[in-house]
Parts: structure tokens; C-alpha cells; sequence
């Protein structure tokens, strides 16, 4: 054991370097990622250490590094793309959703794309438009990407890791007002749970929330602020938003009951609706409320003077579970 | 046409500036130009000419121009100096490309209509935009806070590169008008990567649409060079598209002047498009977020200062006498009073109602946002009033 | 009363062309929809009567149709812009959810930009990869679009003309493979329901079908079926599908407790997720079972020869029906 | 540079293969070329020089592209045939792009690596594909049947320009692994104007990446003729994003073949990209679903038709003695085998089997896709057999 305290940001710099000095093959590529080292740091160091051939500033054009990066996986590499913003993805649309999601399918296995995308998301940092948007829903209703998003740094070392070794393309949506939270990370022994398993987060017993990204920690607060009153809640930490480790969180609702689903996306189709659905059919029998869910106005991102009232806080999560506890 | 035609010629001469051979074509006072680089005001402030890109401006347009360069510079001093008070989130200053921006927009016409970046507060100011609304997106009360169409400047475009689309197709509807108006699309060096900017340089020359494409190539986008984006002198995109590009001193502001009215005035009589370089320097941060030390040297800042686009211009004013203490002093007096307005106005520009999220979303209502609002708002309902404070 | 019977496509190309008489500002753009008046005919004839300067053959580019379609409508125009196919609207994606959707908010509504996309979407015509998508949920989800799917000739005719002359931009997805369906239309009588409400298509009362666009047809036969087998199956066509008529569904499940969601879209964050998340909130107390979804599988839409498979047909939607009234 | 520039100028100069003027640069027997267009074989059959494509093909040589040219023409008329019979849901013809197709295939080397759009299946066969794998996407039952490292010839990709970008790529990897092979990147007239690929230009002449871009203008993009792409000749993009462009007369097999030749040499020794334009046309409908007569006039595929590339090769073979009876009825036997295999192969392709549909969805395995697996197998199980039938 060997844990150190590191800022989420700085594990996932510390993930990026183990994972090339681990594989020549590993490359990171985006705008800004080189010399600047990324506008969040996330890339710093590592052109100066693995030289410009494998940390490569690009055009800037979204479509193009994308796109490039599959020649590349075609190649034999495992290119970990930087999209600078969640609100800048989108011209990369095109790449990922018809080629890079579908061309292991469509060549019948005979390749591998073996694609990360990491994309810094969701709000609260009071920045422009286009810099606080949560657009996983937009990704996880495709097939062929896997879609996860880590809410503490030893997640972030480990399931940036692995999202590299995995052979399928991920979109790894990163926190970015957690950035500078810090906690421990243990470089040396690979966790329990794989990519893809969600993780109980605190135990309880009258309702569970889940969560991912930046929501766990807003409800894990929400949970503490919950004991005061007397209430126990459980916080299931999803992890993985495509695919969902419904087992887990079925195993939560069972035993509490009540379920509420908290993102920064928009509710309307947003990833709470797969959650509650599926959960509602899996334990029909079992749960005493509706699954609700708490998260961003079918709006867009407000400007920054009014995201604290846009982004779910602890009071919206807690009158949810208010409100499912009063059915 | 060989392998190693002109394309491959070209790419071995890397964009500069600082060629050295005098231009055959110049007529006069052709001192140390690049031959690819229209001027007509030096670093030093002497006028030189040119054969394609006449332009007498009379002592009132001079320092009309130099007024707005001055005005908009201490415009952009005093936001700045705002974000760093915490007044402003962030702020993307312009400073350096007062000339491409003022010199450019002198050249419009009330009815042409212009699509900007993200950084054009000298073409606002031009427009006759309140500097004050420009400041809305940075405080983080808007995301724009100015009607487009009461000076015919667009919002500001955030995702690089989308706004030139835009204007494309606002020029074919202004063709399909049978008016004459033109209209102006600013990009950056950045953007002449994006897809969508190759896209509109299509749409433009196929429909003959009557649009500008003015770059403004500041040598940088964030911390990436122009060369990370191009290998050849990015006005020389136009040509493989079939319309014509022109390299312009950025920093000259009569040159800007006159080849974006060239350029209009091409569009106008339905000639179409064409790409104008603006070349020029980013001399401050990308924005205040960015620390350039982290990537370029200071030296290349410091060579760019000698080419300040306000110092020349001042130089030739004073040299031609065109700028006495009271004119000087005159605009020393509007720009500390431009700033002190600027300040008062951003220091008590209110914070948005929270029901501003659920406003304009859909222009003919929609029941989801309906529904959203009012539940938002019986939520809030809920709240005893010391509970609301804890929120 | 002058109904006439005609195709689903022929109710379409009519539409356009009244709304094309009706005002001059009305434009259609896109890849072959001059000369050749679209690969599926919908403009056909239409730059003959109205010109080259009113139905546009566009370059093949999907970003600058919608980008130049955007500047347009900010001209004062009213572009109806086609995407040749589903799967083609992915280049023109960025456009869509970062200028057509937000321009309005982010002007403060002093622009409005009246777009709409029509995009012939969904399967069963036997086609090549790409042709066959249902790419709704990933439209819906964004706040500032408006999404409809009409399934038959009445619908396509008024939907299409509601929907030219919304302000809002609308994503009009058209059911191709019902392009050759034929119906009534009345084109002198606006109808009733507004563009997106609902419409019960059949009355039941033993459980809910709820689609749009292809699938209504395939309900009604469903339930058609059902009733030999002594079932009584409500349908309702949503028509809507951002945003959704729920007060339609919730009084008709209301009714029947029990609702089944088909379309043609991976289940996993389609539509239906929201219906039954929504739906179950607000029913709970009316629900005898839980809201199950029929749909695409969590994998690209599969070659020509397995679409039958692939489709949710009539046993699959029984089935669901059978599950539902299981419980 | 001036208003008026180059640009303007080519501009005017629309797209053609018809000019009268002979080129000063050509040797000898240049007759009737047009000096834009590289030329090596005339539509008459004569062997015209190029000062920088020179090219002395042995006699087996021009004997295997005769044979290529063929076999590829007999097995796309097959195809569309066996579209015409029910058994292909839908068949791309390359018919009259023989020429291009082959030329350019036959200068690769094993190593090198091509990524098609969906028309290239001439391309295909020189690369060693069996003809038979290019039918299942067509017939539907696979999205593309062969593995694309077998024989470094990526999948047929549909969403037009997307190829572009994954051969940069590619490309670029090439180079970081120091070999010296080189990428193709097979794009169509139409596909010119998707901002993929000029972002693909941009990252090639970036990265200086070993990739040629061979663009087959067939003059349209289903109903859309060339024009409505681009207002200059395609090749003429190239040299705003820094590499070369050279237009070839694409039913002249012998010219593709050189400046491909030429254009991988370059890329392999380090000098970058190159545009190929390969001027051509397609003679037949866009595909089987296509009806050409709606916006294009007979005359125009008649004026083409006499610019064959197959007859023009023949024509020299015959005039030169190269063929023999034996040797063209050896081909004709061929290729009556080819089409009956080709036959044979596609009546009898089985069905995918239904569970086909999770397979490969991804590498490493998905808990969702294992669940839906199982609860489609469940539910087919719940029949009994006669009501599966009527499923
Ligand atoms: C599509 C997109 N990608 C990335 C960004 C992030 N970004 C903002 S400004 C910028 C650099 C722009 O450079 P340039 O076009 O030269 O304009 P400049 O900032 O120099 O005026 C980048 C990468 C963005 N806004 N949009
Ligand atoms: C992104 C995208 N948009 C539209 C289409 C529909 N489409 C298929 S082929 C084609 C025309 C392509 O023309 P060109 O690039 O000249 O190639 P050609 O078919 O002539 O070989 C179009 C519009 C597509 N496949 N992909
Ligand atoms: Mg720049
Ligand atoms: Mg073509």
C-alpha cells in the first residue's frame, strides 16, 4: 500500500504517464495538450518526458483528431484524445458516432479501435457558454462506446487505465470541478471493481441515490446532511454510464426501496430515464415510491451567475428523497 | 501542372512577414514590405502605396480611426483590469488587432452584416454596440446581450469555426434579396482548421455569395502556432476554393481598411467571396485564463511591439500634423470617461433571474419547459425563508 | 371536406409545395432535392415550379446545409433543409445543438431561426449501412429542438406545414419505409391536435400502446391482432416526441394501468426511457405492472438481412403485452 | 497579390478535359490533350509522353491491366445484374472508372494501405480481395465481409469523406513507425465539399503524413454535377493547404497508374501528401436505385463513351501486337469463370444467423448487449414451433 494524496486532476496526469511509459503504443493527442500541456494541466509534463511524436498538438479541429485517431488505433496505437470542452465535442460527432462506435461491428471483429476520448464536463467552474454542458446521455444511447466518468481521483488513475486498455473505444468524461479535489490513489495494486461496476459509496437504508461524476460527491453530502435528520442514505458511485451495473443498483432499491437518480444532464432523457426505467422493471415489486430524479432543465446551460441555482445541490437532492419518502 | 507544382514550391516558404526583397509592383516608399503582404503605413508611420489597394483618407478619417483604435484599447485595458477585480469571469482581449478590427469595420456599411468571434470588441465598437453589452457573456449573465439586428453584428460564436457558415448563408439570402449589402465573417488562424470554415468557403464560392472571409491571423491559437494549422500562408486557402485571398498588415489599419472594402465592394457587385489574411499578433493571453509563458518566447512579443498598429498611426498623425494637444487630450478624456462607464455599468450590472433559465428556450412555448418551470418554482415555494438561505 | 388518397411521400411533397406557395420565404435545401427532387422524390418537381433560387441543391455537406440554412433563416428565410438519410446528419450535428438549438436562448429571443430538418429515418426498406437509423432520442434530449414523427399521410401533411411554420427549429423525422402507405388527406381543414399532441389512433382498454412515426402502424396491427385474442389494446400515436404529450398517455394508462413503449431505436436511453420514467412517476399508484419498452437492441442496426429480426414486429409487441398483463 | 488573383482568375476556367490547346510542355504526340490533364494513352489509343510522368510499361504489364480492366468491368456487370435478379439489394457501378482504378491500384506496393469509399472494387481486386466479399453489404447480409488487414484494404465506408481522415491517420502512424509505406485515400467529386476531408488535408500537410489522396471525379455526386462542389478544378485545393494537386486523365489507365506512382514515391520519401484528381466519368447510375435520366443528358455519357478506358488500351495492344487471339479469348474465358463464381458465390450466401446482431459490438464484451442477448434468445425460445412461423 502505497497511497498518495493527489488532486483528481494530478492522478490523471499520473494515470497518462504510467500508461505510456507502460505502452509505446499509447499516445495523447488534442488541442493545446503538448507544450501547454492542456488548458486543465491533465497533459502536463508529458510532451517534454514521450516527446512530440507521441503527445501530439493538433489542428483544431475536433473531427480531424478524432477522426486521425482511428487511422491511428488502425495503425496499432491506443490514442487517449483530449476534446478541450464538453461543448466542443460535437463536430467530433460524426467521427465517433458512424466510425468510431460502429467499425469493430461492421468489420466483424477483424478490428480494433482502440479509442479513449476525454472530455472534461459538466459545470460549476463559472465558465462561458459551451464550457459546462453534460452530454454523456448524447453517447451512451450509442452502441459500441463505453461511456464512464470517475468522481475521485483513485477512480480517476485507475479508470483511465483501464479505459486504455481497453480494446473498445471510451468516452471518459471527467469531472472538471472536481479537478482539484483531492484523495488518495494506491498506484500500485490494480482495485476490485472492473471499469464498468459501480461502487457503494456509503451505506443506507431508507433510499438510495446514485450518481455519478461530479454528482457523487453533492450526494454523498446530501447522505451526511440526511443523518443529521435522521435519515440513512445510500450513495451508489455508477461509475459507468454505458453500460450501467443495474445488478448494484438493484441490490440498493431492494433493499431501500427508494431510488432517486441525480446528473448534471437535462432529466428529459437524460441517463436517470434508462436508470429509472430499468430499475422500475427490475423491482417492480420492491419499490414503495416512483423513481425520481433530480438534474439540469430541458434548457441550456444558463450563464455562469446562474448555475448554482441550474446545478442540482444538496437541497434539490434532498427534497427529492423527500419526496420519495412521502409515497 | 508537375508533382512539384506550385503548391509544393510554396509550402517550403513559411508564413512570415518579414520577407526582405522590395515588391516589384509597388509604385513608391516600397522600403523593407513582404511582397505578399499589402501596406500602405509602415511600423514607422510613412505611408507607402499600392498598386491595387488605392486609399486617400481624408485628416477626419485618420483620426477618426485613431480614435477607435484608442478607444477600444482602453476599452479592452479596463476589462482586463475587471476580471482581474473578479468583476469579469474571463476576458479575451483584442489587444494588438486594433487595426485589423477597426480598419476592417470602417469599411462596412450600415446595412452589411457581420458574424464574429469571440474577440472582435473593436468591430462591436464600430457597429455601434454598447462596449458595456459585450461584457454580459464574461460576467456571466448572458450569453449575449445584444440585439443582432440593431447594428447588424451577430453574437459572439464560441464553438470555433460555426459562425462562418452562418454568414455564408446570410450572404445567399441577402443575394436572393437582390439587395447589396455584404456581409463580414471573422475567424481566426484556429479556425481555418475547423471543417465548417472549408464548408463555407464551398457554399460561398459555388452560390457567388457576397461574403468576406476576414482572418484575423494572430499568429496563435492558445498555445499552438499558425503552423500547427497550416503549412502555407493561410490566404492562400481562397484559390483551391476559386475565389481570391490577400495577405493584409494586420497591424496597418488603412491597409485593413482598404482591402476589406475592396473586398465588400467585390461582393457587393456580385463578384463573390474572397478571403482577406489580417496578419497580426495576439499581444497579450488567449485570454485571461492562459499563460502564454508557458509557450513562446518573449522576444516574439517584444519584435511584434515595434509593429503596435496605434503607435504607427500616431506617428504619421503627428508627422502630417494632424494631431494637436487638444485632439490628443481629447480622446484621453473620452477614453477615461469610456472606462469609468464601462466600470460603473459592469460593478452594477444585476445577476439574471433564476427564471431566466427557463426563458426563450423555444420561441412558441413548449410544455416540457413549462412543466420544469413550475415545478422549479413551487420548489422553491417550498422554502421557508431561513431554509431558502441555506441553499 | 376534400380528402384525398395518397401516399405518405405525396402528402409530404404537397405540404411543401403549399407551403411554398403560401409565403415566399419558405426555401428546401439539400443533397439532390432539385433536379433529381430527392432520392425518395418528396421535393419532386418542386425547383421546376419554384426555381433554382428556391429549392437549392446544396454541395454534399451536411454542416454546411444546416450552417448556411441557420444564416438564412437569420436573413429572414425559412430553410426546410433535407438530410438524405439518418444516418448523414451526423456531420451537420454540431450545427444543430450548438447554433440551431441555443441561437434563440442565446439571443435572448431577439433572433429566431425557423429550420426545419427533415430527416427520412428508420428501417425496413432493406438498405445499405446508415439507411436506416433512429437517431430521435439524440435530438430530444437537446433543449431548443423540437422533434415530431408523423406515421400517416394527414399527419405528415399538416405536421410538416405546423412545423415550416413554427419559429422553433423542428426536427421532422420521416417514417421512409410508410412512405408508400397510403392515406386520407383533408388539405383544406386545419386539423384539431396541435403538433405535439398526441392522438389515440385506436381505443382500448386492457393496456397502453404508445409509438410514433413506423411503429404505429405496427401497434395498430398489434392490436388488431390482440383483439381476436379477445384483448383490447389502446394505441396512441405520440406524434410528438420532444416534447412529449404526456397528459395523453397518462390519461389513457390511467385507464388501461399498463403501458408498453415501441419504437425502432435502441432501447437503452431511447425514448421510451423517458416515457416510462415519466409515466411512472406519474402513474404510480395507477401502474399494475411496470412500463416495458420494445425496441432496438444495444448494437448498430444490423445488415438487411436481419432487420425482420432486428425490428420490433407484432409478436415482439405482444409479447411485451403478455409480460405486461403477467404481472 | 492582388484582388483579381489567380484564384479569380481559374475561376472562370471551369472543369474540363475538352481543351484545344496542345501542351507546350509535351513532347511529342501530344495532339489534342489539354495541358491540365496528365496524359499517357489518348482516348485514340496512341502513346503520348509527360515530361514529368514518364512511364514504359513492359508488355505483360499493359497485358495485366487490359486483364484487370476487364475482369473488374465483368464483375461489376454481374453484380448489377445479380442486383437486376433480386439477389443484391443494391449494386454501386463503377463502370467507365476502370481506368482509375486499376492505374492507381497497380502502383501499390503490398505494404501500402487503402481506405475506399464504396465504389472502388477495381481497387479490390488489384489489391486481392475475392470479388464475392465485396457482395455481402450489397446483398445485406454483412457491412463489409473482408479482413481489412489481409490484404491492407480497409472496409467500403459510406458516410462520404469520413475514409479521409482514418487514411491521415493511418498515415501518420506509418510514419511514426519510420517505414516507408504510404496510405491511399479514395474519395469522390462529391466528397470534396464534406469538411472531413479538407480537415484530412490539414492534418496530412501538417503532420506531413504519407498519404495520397486520390480523388475520382466522375463529374457527379448522384444528381449533382461537379460544379455544384467547387467553382475550380478539384486538384487546384490542394495548394492552399500546402501539397501538390495534379489533375490525370482518369480513363487512361497508364497516366493513373504513373502519378500514383509518382505521388507514393513522394509520400514515401518523406515529402508528404499529394491530391491526385483522376478525371473520369461515371457511365453508369450512381447506383441500381439511381435514374440518371432525371438530370443528365445522353450526350454527355455518349461523349464519354468514346474516351473508354478499356478500348483505348485495347486499341494499343492490338496496334502494337501485344494480343493475341489466344490471349483475349484466355480472358474471356476468365472472366465467364469469374462471373459464374461470382454467381455461385452470392445464390448460396447463407443468411447471417439472428444472433449476428450482438456479436462484435464490442471487443471486450458488454453487460447490456450479454442481457439483451439472452432476453432476445429467451423470448425466440418462448414459441412454440408452428407460432414461430408466424413470426
Ligand atoms: C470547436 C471548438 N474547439 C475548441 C475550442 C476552444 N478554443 C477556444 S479559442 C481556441 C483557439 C482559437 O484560435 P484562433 O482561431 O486562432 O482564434 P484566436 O483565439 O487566436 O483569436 C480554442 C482551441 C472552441 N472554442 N471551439
Ligand atoms: C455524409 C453523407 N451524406 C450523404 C450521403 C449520400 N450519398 C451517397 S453517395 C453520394 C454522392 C457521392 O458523390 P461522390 O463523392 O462524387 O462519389 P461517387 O458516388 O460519384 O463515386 C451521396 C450524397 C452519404 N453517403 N454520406
Ligand atoms: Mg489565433
Ligand atoms: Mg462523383
Amino acid at each position: 500500500m502505497t497511497a498518495t494524496r493527489m488532486p483528481l486532476a494530478k492522478a490523471l496526469n499520473e494515470s497518462l504517464r504510467k500508461a505510456m511509459e507502460d505502452d509505446p503504443k499509447v499516445l495523447v493527442m488534442g488541442e493545446d495538450v503538448g507544450k501547454l500541456g492542456g488548458v486543465f494541466r491533465i497533459t502536463d509534463g508529458l510532451q517534454k518526458d514521450f516527446g512530440e511524436e507521441r503527445v501530439i498538438d493538433t489542428p483544431l479541429a475536433e473531427s480531424g483528431i478524432i477522426g486521425t485517431a482511428i487511422g491511428l488505433a488502425l495503425r496499432g496505437y491506443r490514442p487517449v484524445a483530449e476534446i478541450q470542452f464538453d461543448g466542443f465535442v460535437f463536430p467530433a460527432y460524426d467521427q465517433i458516432v458512424t466510425q468510431l462506435a460502429k467499425m469493430h461491428a461492421r468489420a466483424l471483429g477483424k478490428v480494433k479501435v482502440p479509442v479513449v476520448i476525454r472530455i472534461p464536463y459538466a459545470g460549476g467552474i463559472g465558465a462561458v457558454e459551451h464550457h459546462s454542458e453534460s452530454p454523456e446521455a448524447l453517447f451512451a444511447h450509442v452502441a459500441g462506446l463505453k461511456c464512464v466518468s470517475p468522481s475521485n481521483s483513485s477512480d480517476a488513475y485507475w479508470m483511465l487505465r483501464q479505459a486504455i486498455e481497453s480494446d473498445d473505444p471510451v468516452i471518459f468524461f471527467e469531472p472538471k470541478r472536481r479537478y482539484w479535489d483531492k484523495g488518495e490513489v494506491d498506484t500500485s495494486t490494480v482495485p476490485g471493481p472492473g471499469l464498468h461496476s459501480a461502487r457503494i459509496a456509503r451505506e443506507g437504508t431508507d433510499a438510495t441515490l446514485a450518481a455519478y461524476g461530479p454528482m457523487v460527491k453533492t450526494c454523498l453530502e446530501a447522505a451526511a446532511a440526511a443523518e443529521e435528520e435522521g435519515r440513512s442514505l445510500e450513495v451508489v458511485d455508477l461509475r459507468s454510464i454505458s453500460p450501467v451495473d443495474f445488478d448494484t443498483v438493484q441490490r440498493s432499491v431492494e433493499k431501500t426501496r427508494r431510488l432517486v437518480v441525480v446528473h448534471e444532464a437535462p432529466v428529459f432523457l437524460g441517463a436517470g430515464a434508462e436508470i429509472a426505467a430499468r430499475i422500475t422493471e427490475r423491482c417492480f415489486y420492491h419499490l414503495e415510491a416512483p423513481v425520481l430524479r433530480v438534474g439540469g432543465f430541458h434548457a441550456p446551460y444558463p450563464p455562469a451567475r446562474l448555475e448554482d441555482e441550474y446545478l442540482p445541490g444538496l437541497d434539490r437532492v434532498l427534497d427529492a428523497v423527500d419526496r420519495a419518502l412521502a409515497y | 501542372m508537375t508533382v512539384e507544382g506550385t503548391a509544393a514550391r510554396s509550402a517550403t516558404r513559411r508564413s512570415g512577414g518579414t520577407g526582405k526583397r522590395a515588391s516589384a509592383a509597388r509604385k513608391k516608399k516600397a522600403a523593407s514590405g513582404d511582397p505578399e503582404l499589402v501596406q500602405l503605413l509602415t511600423p514607422e508611420g510613412e505611408r507607402v502605396e499600392h498598386p491595387d489597394y488605392a486609399f486617400d483618407p481624408t485628416p477626419d478619417e485618420l483620426r477618426g480611426l485613431y480614435r477607435d483604435m484608442l478607444l477600444t484599447r482602453r476599452f479592452d485595458a479596463e476589462a482586463t483590469a475587471l476580471q482581474r477585480q473578479g468583476e469579469l469571469g474571463l476576458w479575451a482581449s483584442l489587444l494588438g488587432q486594433e487595426a485589423a478590427q477597426i480598419g476592417s469595420a470602417r469599411a462596412l456599411r450600415d446595412d452589411d452584416y457581420v458574424f464574429p468571434t469571440y474577440r472582435e470588441h473593436g468591430v462591436a465598437w464600430v457597429r455601434g454596440v454598447d462596449p458595456t453589452n459585450l461584457l454580459g457573456m464574461f460576467r456571466g449573465v448572458n450569453h449575449g446581450g445584444w440585439d443582432p439586428n440593431s447594428n447588424n453584428f451577430h453574437l459572439y460564436t464560441i464553438v470555433i469555426g460555426s459562425q462562418t457558415l452562418h454568414a455564408t448563408g446570410y450572404a445567399m439570402g441577402v443575394a436572393k434579396d437582390g439587395a447589396d449589402s455584404a456581409v463580414v465573417a471573422y475567424f481566426g488562424d484556429g479556425a481555418s482548421s475547423q471543417g465548417d470554415v472549408a464548408e463555407a468557403f464551398t457554399f460561398a464560392a459555388v452560390y457567388n455569395a457576397p461574403v468576406v472571409f476576414f482572418c484575423q491571423n494572430n499568429q496563435w491559437a492558445i498555445s499552438e502556432p499558425t503552423e500547427r494549422q497550416s503549412r502555407v500562408p493561410i490566404y492562400q486557402r481562397a484559390a483551391g476554393f476559386g475565389f481570391p485571398g490577400v495577405r493584409v498588415d494586420g497591424n496597418d489599419v488603412l491597409a485593413c481598411l482598404a482591402v476589406t472594402k475592396a473586398a465588400l465592394e467585390r461582393a457587393r457587385s456580385g463578384q463573390g467571396p474572397m478571403l482577406v489574411e489580417a496578419f497580426t499578433y495576439r499581444m497579450g493571453a488567449h485570454t485571461t485564463s492562459d499563460d502564454p509563458t508557458k509557450y513562446r518566447r518573449d522576444e516574439e512579443r517584444e519584435a511584434w511591439e515595434v509593429k503596435d498598429p496605434i503607435l504607427r498611426l500616431r506617428t504619421l498623425l503627428e508627422k502630417e500634423k494632424l494631431a494637436d494637444k487638444e485632439f490628443l487630450d481629447s480622446i484621453d478624456e473620452e477614453s477615461d470617461a469610456l472606462a469609468k462607464r464601462v466600470r460603473d455599468a459592469v460593478r452594477t450590472m444585476p445577476n439574471p433571474d433564476t427564471t431566466a433559465i427557463f426563458e426563450h428556450v423555444y420561441a412558441d412555448g413548449n410544455a416540457l419547459v413549462d412543466e420544469e418551470r413550475a415545478q422549479y418554482a413551487a420548489y422553491l415555494e417550498s422554502f421557508e425563508p431561513e431554509e431558502g438561505e441555506q441553499s
